[in-house]
């Protein structure tokens, strides 16, 4: 698991399509600071680029939260996207690859699961998502 | 919103994505392109990624529609520069860019569309694109 | 109901879409065609959607059955004159015309028929059309 | 979501091939007049066909009722259609691409929802459907 946080989290609010793309610039350049390797920082940033999407687009617009940490010798990041929209009711048919409940390619969740080496996703209907990830330096 | 400039070499359009790209440019430009398609008569398209960090579903999906696009207006699509770490994660993300044809780069781009038009003057839909529409609810 | 004139061009039927179809129309249209190649022996058809403002998936289905029904009479299809606007549309409308030819105009399209008969007088079927029906219940 | 309406809606029947057309040519000009853009306005129109189409085939017939909206500084229209056929049992098969219960594409529904911005049904087995659409200006 995660364990102590090696920097302070840095808030970007999701608002707008251009906020999905600072969520990338903000993602890339503290895993550049932690000197995760080229290929990792493509996946962690890919992965975020997705689920910021879903917090503008399903969620309603939300923030996400970007922190450099630390677990022994190794570090991270690690990033949390928070929204307060309708949840997501059925899990399971959410993380299916392939579906979608609006015009996506239903790889969003699904895809970006496999891009990290955390993913834990919390939701509870009417109340909102909240979908944390992690990348650790190998 | 940064427009992506499309620039013409002979009958083919050249576009060469710089920015990092939102949604909304990723659209502006397929609307763009076609556009540029049909007033040019161009016969190919090459779309060169190399200063594309990422590409994620969604702009994947820009890149496959794209192709299908320009088909229907009968021209054949290259994508070329791809970073190695972006083909590997869109593998892994599960994204099939479907018949989208890449090359390494610009001048292996244009070979390919030369040799496909070449090759194919009986057949010229050799390097034709078809989009495999997502299950949805 | 309006009808479509088809018009005749040496080998070459030519229908010019002016009318926004209706699904009725877009059938009699068909089933003009067929009875205009059968008539006239003609190889090729080209068929002008300059003026069609949009394609939806009844007429898109329209358009990818006459190509297969011209090629079971031994006549070659090409669409021509479709708008940008109506390309992007089809392709997140997420259809397919099969392999139903383009071209960007008239001229085009003739050339396009004429490059496939020289090229292809040992195999025909260079151009031809598949359909690929959805899956039903 | 969609709010205060910019203008008065506009009522066409749908009860025959005929009136498929004209629901085209009452949403494109009313496309037009809020200036969506040409690609915009092929999408909507686009989609209202498929949309009369099976207000037509499947519903027997209904209403398809256009209104110019407004939204901020927005400006887009609404498309409703409405019928009191048999509703739809399975709304998850009937929105899958690719399928229908007649001899069509199996497009309709789910193309016609990738091609607008806001896309509800509400329907019951018995009683009718009502398919919402709106289309905005960027
Ligand atoms: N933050 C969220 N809030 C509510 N629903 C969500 C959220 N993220 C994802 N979903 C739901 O999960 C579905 C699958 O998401 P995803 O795998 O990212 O595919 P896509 O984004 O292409 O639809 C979405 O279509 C949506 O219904
Ligand atoms: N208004 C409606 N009333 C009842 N059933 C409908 C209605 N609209 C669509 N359906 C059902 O949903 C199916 C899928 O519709 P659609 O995706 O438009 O494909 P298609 O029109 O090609 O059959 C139809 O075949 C029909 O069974």
């Amino acid at each position: 698991m995660t364990l102590p946080a090696a920097g302070q989290p840095q808030r970007q609010p999701i608002a707008s399509d251009e906020d999905v793309v600072r969520v990338r610039q903000l993602v890339r350049s503290v895993a550049v600071a932690v000197k995760l390797s080229l290929i990792d920082q493509t996946k962690l940033v890919t992965a975020a680029s997705e689920l910021a999407r879903n917090t503008l687009l399903y969620g309603g617009g939300g923030t996400a939260e970007v922190t450099a940490v630390q677990n022994g010798a190794r570090r991270g990041v690690r990033v949390v996207f928070a929204d307060e929209g309708p949840g997501i009711a059925d899990l399971d048919l959410a993380m299916t690859d392939g579906w979608t409940s609006g015009g996506g390619m239903g790889l969003g969740l699904s895809g970006s699961r496999r891009l990290v080496d955390e993913f834990d996703l919390d939701t509870e209907v009417g109340r909102g998502t909240r979908i944390t990830v992690a990348k650790w330096s190998r | 919103m940064d427009a992506i400039p499309i620039l013409k070499l002979d009958d083919v359009l050249l576009l060469s994505i710089q920015v990092d790209l939102s949604d909304q440019t990723a659209i502006a430009m397929q609307d763009a392109l076609a556009e540029r398609i049909t007033a040019t008569g161009a016969r190919g398209v090459v779309i060169d990624i190399t200063a594309l960090e990422i590409v994620d579903s969604f702009i994947g999906r820009i890149l496959a529609t794209t192709a299908s696009v320009s088909r229907l207006l009968d021209a054949d699509t290259v994508v070329v520069g791809m970073r190695p770490a972006v083909a590997i994660t869109l593998v892994e993300l599960g994204l099939s860019l479907g018949e989208v044809r890449t090359a390494l780069n610009l001048e292996k781009g244009l070979a390919l569309l030369r040799r496909a038009w070449a090759a194919g003057a009986e057949d010229s839909r050799s390097i034709a694109p078809t989009l495999h529409a997502p299950e949805s609810r």
